[in-house]
């Protein structure tokens, strides 16, 4: 179960590095957090969780999904 | 009042005035009485307790405490000796003069102090801390002060510079976390006393773990030191950031994780073998900051690449003192020095920082080749005395090590010391480059024809006071150089030994070679003015502060010490 | 140059994960002393069962303190940033979220559904976060994690109400999280003039077991956490320069 | 067991590679955030090692895990979203300021302004 958690967590942590699409990254983020929160329930880490999901899941979402609407939401092809 | 809540002053007051003032801002009573209240329980109270401890410090009493009186082990331990003592006088001295030179600039002025204040109690508490991740959390204080202060300045380049400080020294604490991890799974606790004496008994690859943490440990700490792999981020930072910051980042916070590092190096064996490494790393970077400041033609950027050329002196002589083992007199006597060069460094740093920004303010310029006769702008824009220029040039001596200055004192000392090592003639060579390289500063106030444009006038009283408090320390430690040398020796002895060590120099005795030096130095100018030697100059490559070089001179780093350490 | 620039990266990370790695990989077993202490004395030291909140809020306090302090600065510098975007750009366009009134009716994406829901959610959500803080010493959260949600609430509140209420007057937050601030440095010298010293328990006495520094500095800091993020969000939702 | 240990050395690694590399600086960003994630990953699995109950002293507690980490990596979490949302701040400030958030794109038109 830890396993499966944890080669979730390095797929969307990829695959948020390399979206095109910056609020992908976001999304993939914030699934990170709860994946994680998850993990540490499992792991019998409540504080860490309840911390994680409040904060990973939501306020740094908040945080990013600020920054990017306030900038450019997709990769500019390189030239 | 016991001693405990004594030397912990200087955490909790500086926070009760950043309390005060954040309070007095939410309530839209932020007033030059709160200010003034902040500043008498931030600074000068902190300063009182200081005085107080004194006798405690000469008697060499050194206080482990653990915060909130826990009686176990996993609280957090804060040591107090004649080092922490040290290292709060050290920033007392120069925060209270650049506390009173920002008040001359009054935008942004409420939140520039909360975040002062709260930088002053991050200082002290590295410098007390004696817990692997209370260090971190002290780290992560001073350094996110750090960013909001240098991007206070609100200018696009300050912005670009303290985003690359941020993310190259926050990517280097998730380094320092995993260093702190692979500590507390060998030796299972997270105060420096407990970790090294599990560590010293280790062996196989549990040694090998714990050596490469404290790899990650040291060099991310260094990282706040700008030894030279490391100091990309220094430039951009210190010289866009606002003149009352420049000062204090350059003068004081490039040095308190240095020191703070040395209660864990001396507690741990095989330290010794980083010594060697330190010291060559420091006449290296005294060097090459030196050439790349003698290219530069801002004046701003001039100073930062010299903090970089100056740390290299204390890195060195700290790095040779962990070397010789700080039990023996000459590791006693070089930590001495390394740390009083810190303190001359620190408050001449400050003071050029502080005049020069005055300077280059009034000139409208910080360009070296278009500004000339600050002291005329500066008469010009409302200063009756000249007391910035003529505590630049208090500064300027100082810095190059002429006499009386304690300048002259701190570099003599050092140098002497470190004789006999490689890095030394690295640091001579930087003795004489330095004094070319400020002078060519100095063209800043060179008088010319130009006629002066009427500025509007603004008040120097605060300035005045602020930069007479420095020059003062600068010529009255000059005159008493001796006895604070010894004083400082004394106090940091309880490091090592108990026997009283007196290094019996005196640097008047070789005037000559200062004299030597600065022929050099002159006949160095004057060759620099050249053509040929201009072309030769602009052939030393920029270095550029681009992320991918910052952090190969981080890998750089932490390879060759875990060679040295794991070998 | 590109392919210099390459090269050098391939190499960092390289280095890096050779010692990184090692250190990940080892496979030492792991410390029990500090649990076997811990499991032995955290009740009768700190009174709280919850042994995370003994730590992190009793013997290592001194890192809590730090944490609050990286928050409020941070916040603070976000928050000057914040201000000064906004005066550069002040007739930006109408935001989806935006929580300035008279931007509100011209978005057709912000329905009377989220209103309605956000508004009947918020008190919920606000009791909730109080609980976790209150509780914080028996039971999994504490001031830190309450105060988040404490946050999340009063951004509930601050979507749903059309008028604007006490609750989510920036103003009003502000002064509540310099107030709550003032308490918690006032709390952690208190010791001082005690035997316990500096972030020791002023009202610890050999009689009672219980938890109350653990409880008091757990609803500071929740208040502390709780506005400040608070005020921090409802800025970056764009409600920042009406008051 | 060696397996979740190499996991996490990869989401660490390959958050390290995003901030050497990555030339766009919200993906940096993002990479230091999945560094921060790696390493409270980290400390929670390792310490979570030596016991099977939360660390939370009720009746019948018989081996807890080890609460230190945890507590350790509450305060590790804050510090890292703080620090995130500031480099956010600064990134954002950076986009107004020159219109790009290509790291060497914002460099040059920095640079060609002084």
């Amino acid at each position: 179960m830890n396993m499966l958690l944890l080669s979730l967590i390095l797929a969307l942590g990829i695959y948020a590095l390399l979206s095109r699409d910056l609020l992908h990254s976001v999304i993939a983020l914030s699934a990170i957090s709860m994946l994680s929160a998850l993990l540490f329930t499992i792991l019998r880490a409540p504080d860490v969780a309840i911390t994680e999901a409040a904060v990973g899941a939501g306020v740094s979402t908040v945080i990013f999904v600020w920054a990017i609407r306030h900038t450019q939401r997709r990769d500019k092809e390189e030239s | 009042m016991n001693i405990e809540s004594l030397f912990l002053a200087p955490i909790y007051l500086p926070l009760l005035a950043s309390a005060l003032l954040v309070t007095a801002k939410a309530f839209g009573q932020a007033s030059k009485v709160a200010e003034s209240l902040a500043f008498l329980i931030g600074l000068m109270l902190p300063a009182v307790c200081l005085a107080l401890l004194t006798p405690a410090v000469i008697a060499h009493q050194s206080v482990e405490t653990v915060i909130g009186a826990w009686e176990t082990n996993l609280g957090i331990h804060y040591h107090f000796d004649g080092l922490s003592w040290l290292l709060i006088a050290l920033h007392l001295a120069v925060s209270i003069p650049v506390f009173l030179y920002s008040k001359s600039n009054p935008s942004n002025r409420e939140t520039f102090s909360i975040i002062f204040f709260i930088q002053c109690a991050s200082v002290a508490a590295t410098s007390l801390t004696a817990d692997l991740f209370n260090l971190f959390v002290c780290l992560e204080v001073m350094g996110v002060t750090s960013y909001v202060l240098i991007a206070s300045n609100d200018e696009d380049g300050s912005v670009l510079a303290s985003f690359t400080y941020l993310l190259f020294s926050a990517t280097a604490m998730v380094f320092f976390l995993i260093g702190a991890f692979g500590l507390y799974r060998v030796t299972g606790s997270l105060s420096y006393a407990l970790i090294a004496e599990v560590k010293n008994s280790l062996s196989g690859n549990d040694l090998i773990v714990a050596q490469l943490s404290l790899v990650l440990i040291v060099v991310s700490t260094l990282l706040r030191c700008a030894v030279v792999p490391l100091s990309g981020w220094l430039v951009g930072a210190h010289s866009k950031a606002p003149h009352a910051v420049s000062a204090l980042l350059s003068g004081v916070l490039i040095k308190i994780p240095l020191f703070a590092l040395i209660r864990l190096l001396l507690l741990v064996t095989s330290s010794e073998r980083i010594g060697s490494i330190l010291a060559w790393a420091g006449g290296i970077s005294a060097v090459a900051g030196i050439l790349l400041a003698l290219r530069e033609v801002q004046a701003k950027r001039l100073l930062a690449y010299s903090s970089v050329s100056q740390i290299g002196y204390v890195v060195a002589a700290y790095g040779l003192a962990i070397e010789a083992g700080l039990e023996s007199e000459r590791g006693a006597l070089l930590i001495a020095s390394s740390l009083f060069y810190a303190f001359c460094h620190a408050i001449a740093k400050a003071l050029l920082f502080l005049s020069v920004g005055t300077a280059t303010d009034a000139l409208g310029t910080k360009d070296l080749r278009k500004g000339r006769s600050a002291a005329a702008y500066l008469k010009a824009s409302g200063e009756r005395v000249p007391i910035i220029t003529i505590s630049y040039g208090i500064a300027l001596f100082s810095i190059s090590a002429l006499p009386p200055t304690l300048g002259f004192w701190g570099k003599n000392m050092l140098t002497y010391l470190a004789k006999g090592h490689g890095s030394a003639y690295l640091l001579t060579i930087t003795a004489i480059l330095t004094i070319t390289a400020y002078l060519k500063l100095s063209v800043l106030f060179l008088p010319s024809k130009r006629p002066v444009p009427a500025v509007k006038t603004q008040s120097f009283g605060a300035i005045h006071v602020s930069l007479l408090l420095l020059s003062l320390m600068i010529l009255l430690g000059g005159v008493f150089a001796l006895p604070i040398q010894h004083f400082i020796t004394t106090l940091l002895l309880p490091l090592g030994s108990n026997e009283v060590y007196s290094s019996g120099y005196n640097a008047y005795h070789e005037l000559a070679k200062t004299f030597v030096t600065l022929t050099f130095a002159l006949f160095l100018t004057v060759l620099g003015c050249s053509t040929y030697a201009r072309n030769l100059l602009a052939k030393i490559p920029a270095s550029s502060a681009g992320f991918s070089n910052l952090f190969f001179g981080y890998a750089l780093a932490l390879t060759v010490l875990a060679f040295q350490l794991v070998r | 140059m590109k392919k210099l620039e390459l090269i050098k990266i391939v190499i960092t990370v390289l280095l890096c994960a050779l010692l990184v790695v090692p250190i990940i990989l080892s496979n030492h077993s792991w410390p029990t002393q500090a649990r076997d202490y811990l499991f032995d004395n955290a009740r009768s030291d700190t009174g709280a069962t919850n042994t995370v909140s003994a730590i992190y809020l009793g013997y290592r306090a001194m890192d809590t303190l730090g944490e609050t302090l990286v928050l409020l600065v941070s916040v603070t510098g976000t928050m000057a940033i914040l201000v000064k975007l906004g005066k550069e750009h002040s007739d930006e366009e109408a935001t989806s979220f935006s929580l300035a009134p008279e931007k509100r009716p011209t978005n057709r994406l912000r329905t009377h559904l989220l209103e309605t829901v956000a508004s009947k959610l918020g008190p919920i959500v606000l009791l909730f976060g109080f609980y976790v803080m209150l509780y914080g010493h028996i039971s999994p959260g504490g001031g830190f994690q309450g105060g988040v949600i404490v946050a999340s609430a009063i951004v509930f509140l601050a979507l749903g109400t059309e008028v604007k209420s006490k609750l989510t007057n920036t103003l009003v937050l502000s002064r509540i999280e310099a107030l709550s601030f003032l308490v918690l440095i006032l709390a952690s010298i208190s010791g001082v003039f005690f035997e316990s010293g500096f972030f020791g328990n002023p009202i610890k006495s050999a009689s009672s077991l219980s938890a109350n520094f653990i409880i008091l500095l757990n609803i500071i800091i929740g208040l502390k956490v709780g506005t400040s993020i608070a005020v921090m969000c409802i800025a970056m939702m764009g409600g920042s320069h009406d008051h | 067991m060696i397996i979740e240990r190499i996991l996490i050395a990869l989401l660490f690694l390959s958050g390290f590679t995003a901030i050497v590399g990555m030339r766009n600086i919200i993906r940096k960003v993002f990479g230091l955030n999945l560094l921060n994630a790696a390493v409270v990953l980290l400390f929670i699995l390792e310490g979570s090692r030596i016991g099977n109950q939360a660390p939370i002293l009720d009746e019948g507690i018989t081996t807890m895990v080890d609460p230190i980490p945890q507590a350790l990596m509450l305060t590790a979490i804050v510090i890292g979203v703080c620090v995130t949302a500031l480099s956010l701040a600064l990134a954002v400030r950076l986009y107004r300021a020159t219109g790009s958030l290509d790291i060497q794109v914002i460099t040059e038109r920095l640079q060609r302004e002084h």
